[in-house]
């Protein structure tokens, strides 16, 4: 007996992921501003309070240090919290929490006590929402020890990293793009937990790696089509999980290609692009080609209009004629 | 909720012409933001737009009661806000269309809009987040011996945030001239406020820090002005702080993305009735002040700006390429000498 | 301040054996405390270390009213708490001395106490941290239909952080099991309370929240006790959060880093007039409970589970390097199955 | 007519820069916890209350977000603002303010509200103060557009950063390193404003390059000394403005060198090291005879005893291991 394929989207894999975490597990609750009557602010937990209740699809006040505090405290009192912050934006209000307390209470405590929570939140530009509602930070949240940061980019991980970080001990960041919640595709109606240890390699290549994760993986994708049409032929790897990073993946794709090309749609500096880059020198520069190269987002607090956002952000013909570049280093 | 939810009874109709600026600047709002409606079901104007229909007496009393050197700092839902201070409605709509000419340059859009010769110190997207720099205002004005109030804008649902707490204390321990203006429309997004407040009264919560703060009927424009008026002039006296919190409520949904299902229609209804606009044109016509031509004339004229001021938009240019990475330092470059 | 400051007045005497134990704790904590100073200078303890000396009766007569699963969280001020929680004075004293058999293994030092088996939940040094961590310890409770109640020590100046009212608004919209214990010794660090608060009646500000809250003489561990156990009581009875506080003085200065030039000599001395253990020793002398060969005894069996505390910790063994990594993540793995 | 030199410290030199940055200019203001009555915790502003009073020498109730917004306001409202947040650990708690105000105001309002303001805070570890008291987020905060990063790490950039970030007329963020406020050394009576635009070359040197900034500069520099016994001349370059990086002088440095060695006392995933590493790569690939080595905090959060401690930081001796190690890079 096979599994047969229904019709989602990223939205309703995500809602399908926390309704039976919920189902098969009385400690899991939802928790965050609007996830109740609202029905979640992109709408992942609608009709969920319809069916288990407001104590476990609970609404909180505006109040993201506390909520998320409280969060850490309940995964200590041996619930299974799912927290949503609404976007990565107001998770700054939550930050110490997360880093100090969610992140630290194991090692401070000598391995006393650990905290299994996960914490989903929004994350991403390229729908005009300016300044204040477009950062990209998961790369920047995988700086900190004692957490795992994941980003699906996929709808079988929509579905399918939930229920194993729910599993984790410690605490994990689950950042969704919130250009890929209407995202459209097909899966199995038993698609459950899937791991979350090690990159994917969504499409072989051999030419040159193109390392990404999360909302640009479809613009990458997109760019190796273009290298192909150029006989160019791209290896992609959606990186998954952005903190323990599978070096081993892209590592061994860049030993096999000899040039890579980053796209992270955080801010440049500092940006994980420049982790992948630096951990590419350490380990595999007598590989290289050329230079790794990076594309990433323009350094700018996010504009509001299209023509300038599109401009700040990865696109896929940047990231294909990045990788023509390192095609020709030389020339570069 | 306290004893203290009686607000300010009706106070006396003002002259003829004042409450005619009242009335126009409520009839610009709301025929503002219904054409933004309009152009954002067009996807002319993108991104988060909040919209303030029934809330526009709030905006317009405040600002009645300001003089030019006060400080205003606004949300993202703050057309109105930006309209009742006399940012041009050109500026606002080219703003809403991301073009070269809007009041940010169009880099802000509906939820930063900025006018610096107004001290329209922007909207903020971050909720309560415009509280710590109103302190911040309030204290330059103060150590400057500026006789000037600030005036900052906030929901209900900014008051649950530790901003909130942190601000009014600051305000208070420092006898700042800040006039904190919360508006109670009940809901934060879709979380009414009993789910949002243990003690949902706002007013008598800002009490407890040392504040003067009063409970307002946000519907009547006239009690609002009043309200304002008490509040700053008892700022410029030295009285420090003050809250009003403005009763009110907003009659569309919490922004356009907003499927609106956690309010009953009925209850709509029953605010709709209380419809500022309808009460000041009631009473400016038991008063005699008004009549059906007054009254159309008036449209006519807003119609007329807003149209305008689409079609300026519409033909005004986008900011170039080139120039997105302008405006992260300032170009003038130190004091003293370019960078 | 507000009428409400008039604190419960003298309880009765509990039997002497109870007395005993109340005065062994404080006993306990000063001396342990005095030890740290001594070993603190010696440079054999480092890091930050704030003492508790002058607040003991407050962990004292708190913890005395907690049975063995209610959940207690302190701050860097916690030798106290973490003593009268019952964690043995020899993990205590090995985590100063960074030892691995100190109760973090020697990785927390004097800020970061933790017992799992007590239901301590440590030490945490950014203030106001705590609270929001106690918030979700008792809702776990709640929905676990457990009768637990969570305890969370803070300072007044704590109460001036955003945590504090978020999480006291938290605790009361969602009626939660939760005792706040706001130690207030009138400074946080060099800073007074009339330049923290406004408002400085920390239980009048709480009340606006919707909790039952109530000034207790913090130097009266008696006193402590009893309002104590009565909110843990309506607490258990389903009362929702209550909030005391305990007004208190600390004897020493911030920390060991801290001249303590802020604060008037005389200032401390009518405060250690009041000395918390000088009290209660009085009160058990007059009801005739306990004798000079009495309190010799006790303070000689303090002074001895101190001293060979330091014995032990000294020939403790470091945790070796190669264990520096461990802890960041937990080692028993994913649930059903290792990593 | 010289200059006499004068004994100083590094934190009489910190007080020396806010006190004359006073006297000049009655827009300038301090502001936060502690830094009247009690004389700064680390006593920086010790005596500053008694000369200028309450009102300029403002002590803060514990409200981070609040305190750094205000300064944020007062800023634009015409007032030079310092403010100082204790230490970078609860600089967490501001964050939202630093980012999406400080940082984006500017460009949110197409150009037209400026924030000059300077926000100062200790950062690092080294005195044994355990997990939430010893992060180093310098080059973690150096990721956001609009922020300028410094770090003084000599007594001339203590006393001289200052005046010239306060003539800035955007947001300057300065972090002063814990172990150096007792940092001993003369500085000329009339020291006053430098250069932050460049980084320097505090150690010349032809065959490895070192960079680093703040705190470790000076375990770099011991650490030129271990490899000059051994007969290896090490370039040490400072950093000093961790955002925007003077990219020139490090990678002029590696053109000659061929060899580098990052020293960064942040967490290693994601550090400022990381983006050095990165820009190497970009620029000077070809130029390397060895990849670019970098010397980070072992990624935990910091434990209390020195041994541990210690095996958590970059040291000296580590630091010319890694440069060895750069000098025979097949072997490594
Ligand atoms: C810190 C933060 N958290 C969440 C949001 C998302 N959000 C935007 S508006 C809003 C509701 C705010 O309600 P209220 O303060 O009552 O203002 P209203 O929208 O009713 O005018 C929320 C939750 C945000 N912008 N900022
Ligand atoms: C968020 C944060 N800000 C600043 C500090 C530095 N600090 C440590 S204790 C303290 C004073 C706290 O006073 P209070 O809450 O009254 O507690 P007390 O020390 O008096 O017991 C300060 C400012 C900190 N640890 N955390
Ligand atoms: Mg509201
Ligand atoms: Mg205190």
């Amino acid at each position: 007996m096979t599994a047969t394929l229904v019709e989602t989207t990223y939205r309703e894999a995500l809602r399908a992921a926390i309704r039976q975490a919920m189902l098969q597990d009385e400690r899991v609750f939802l928790m965050g501003e609007d996830v109740g009557d609202y029905g979640g602010c992109f709408a992942v937990s609608l009709g969920l309070l319809e069916e288990f209740g407001p104590e476990r699809i609970r609404d909180t006040p505006l109040s993201e240090s506390a909520f998320v505090g409280a969060g850490i405290g309940a995964a200590i009192g041996g619930m299974r919290p799912i927290v949503e912050i609404m976007t990565v934006n107001f998770s700054l209000l939550a930050l110490d929490q997360i880093m100090n307390n969610a992140a630290s209470l194991l090692h401070m405590s000598g391995g006393q006590f650990n905290v299994p929570l996960v914490i989903r939140m929004t994350t991403g530009a390229g729908r005009q929402l300016a300044a204040q509602h477009s950062h990209s930070l998961e790369g920047w949240y995988a700086h900190i020890p004692g957490l795992r940061i994941l980003a699906p980019a996929t709808l079988e991980d929509a579905r399918g990293m939930l229920p194993t970080a729910l599993r984790d001990p410690d605490p994990v960041l689950i950042f969704e793009h919130g250009s890929l919640y209407n995202m459209k595709g097909s899966l199995p109606d038993d698609a459950g937990a899937v791991d979350i240890d090690r990159a994917a390699v969504r499409r072989e290549g051999a030419d040159v790696t193109l390392i990404t994760y999360g909302g640009t993986l479809g613009k990458t994708l997109e760019a190796a089509e273009l290298l192909a049409a150029d006989g160019i032929s791209a290896e992609v790897i959606d990186l998954r999980t952005l903190r323990p990073l599978d070096d081993a993946t892209f590592i061994g794709s860049v030993r096999r290609t000899h040039r890579a090309v980053v796209v992270d749609e955080g801010w440049r500096s500092g940006s994980l692009s420049a982790e992948i880059s630096a951990r590419i020198m350490e380990q595999a520069l007598y590989d290289l080609e050329a230079p790794v190269a990076r594309v990433c987002s323009a350094e700018v607090p996010m504009p509001y209009p299209k023509h300038l956002e599109d401009a700040a952000l990865p696109q896929a013909a940047t990231i294909a004629e990045a990788a023509r570049r390192s095609m020709r280093p030389a020339a570069g | 909720m306290s004893k203290r939810t009686a607000t300010v009874t009706a106070p006396p109709m003002p002259e003829a012409a004042h409450g005619l600026d009242l009335l126009r600047t409520m009839l610009l709002i709301r025929r503002f933001e219904e054409t933004c409606a309009e152009l954002y079901s067009a996807a002319r104007i993108r991104g988060f737009v909040h919209l303030y229909v029934g809330e526009e007496a709030v905006a317009t009393g405040v600002m009645s009661a300001l003089g030019p050197d006060d400080a205003v700092l606004s949300t993202y839902r703050e057309h109105g806000h930006a309209l009742a201070r006399g940012l041009p409605v050109d500026a606002l709509m080219a703003e809403m269309f991301g073009k070269e000419t809007g009041c940010s340059r169009g880099r802000g859009g509906s939820m930063h809009l900025f006018d610096k010769s107004r001290r329209f110190v922007g909207g903020n997207a971050v909720v309560a987040a415009g509280l710590p720099l109103a302190i911040g205002l309030a204290l330059a004005d103060k150590l400057q011996g500026r006789d000037r109030a600030t005036v900052c804008f906030f929901g209900e649902g900014a008051a649950a945030e530790g901003e909130f707490h942190e601000s009014l204390n600051l305000a208070a321990l420092w006898r700042l001239p800040v006039l904190f203006c919360c508006e109670n429309n009940l809901y934060a997004m879709g979380t009414a406020i009993a789910k949002e407040h243990a003690q949902p009264d706002i007013a008598l919560r800002a009490e407890s820090y040392g504040l003067a703060a009063w409970p307002v009927d946000g519907m009547d424009v006239l009690a609002v002005e009043r309200a304002a008026q008490r509040a700053v002039e008892a700022i410029r006296g030295g009285a420090g702080p003050h809250l009003l919190e403005l009763r009110t409520y907003r009659f569309r949904a919490h922004s356009m993305y907003d499927p609106d299902r956690y309010r009953e229609k009925a209850e709509i209804e029953r605010w709709k009735e209380r419809d500022p606009i309808d009460a000041l044109v009631a009473s400016m016509r038991a008063a005699g002040q008004l009549d059906d031509a007054g009254l159309e004339a008036l449209r006519d004229e807003v119609a007329g700006l807003v149209a305008a001021a689409v079609d300026a938009a519409d033909q005004a240019p986008f900011e170039p390429v080139e120039n997105l990475t302008r405006f992260i330092t300032s170009e003038a470059g130190p004091e003293g000498g370019q960078r």
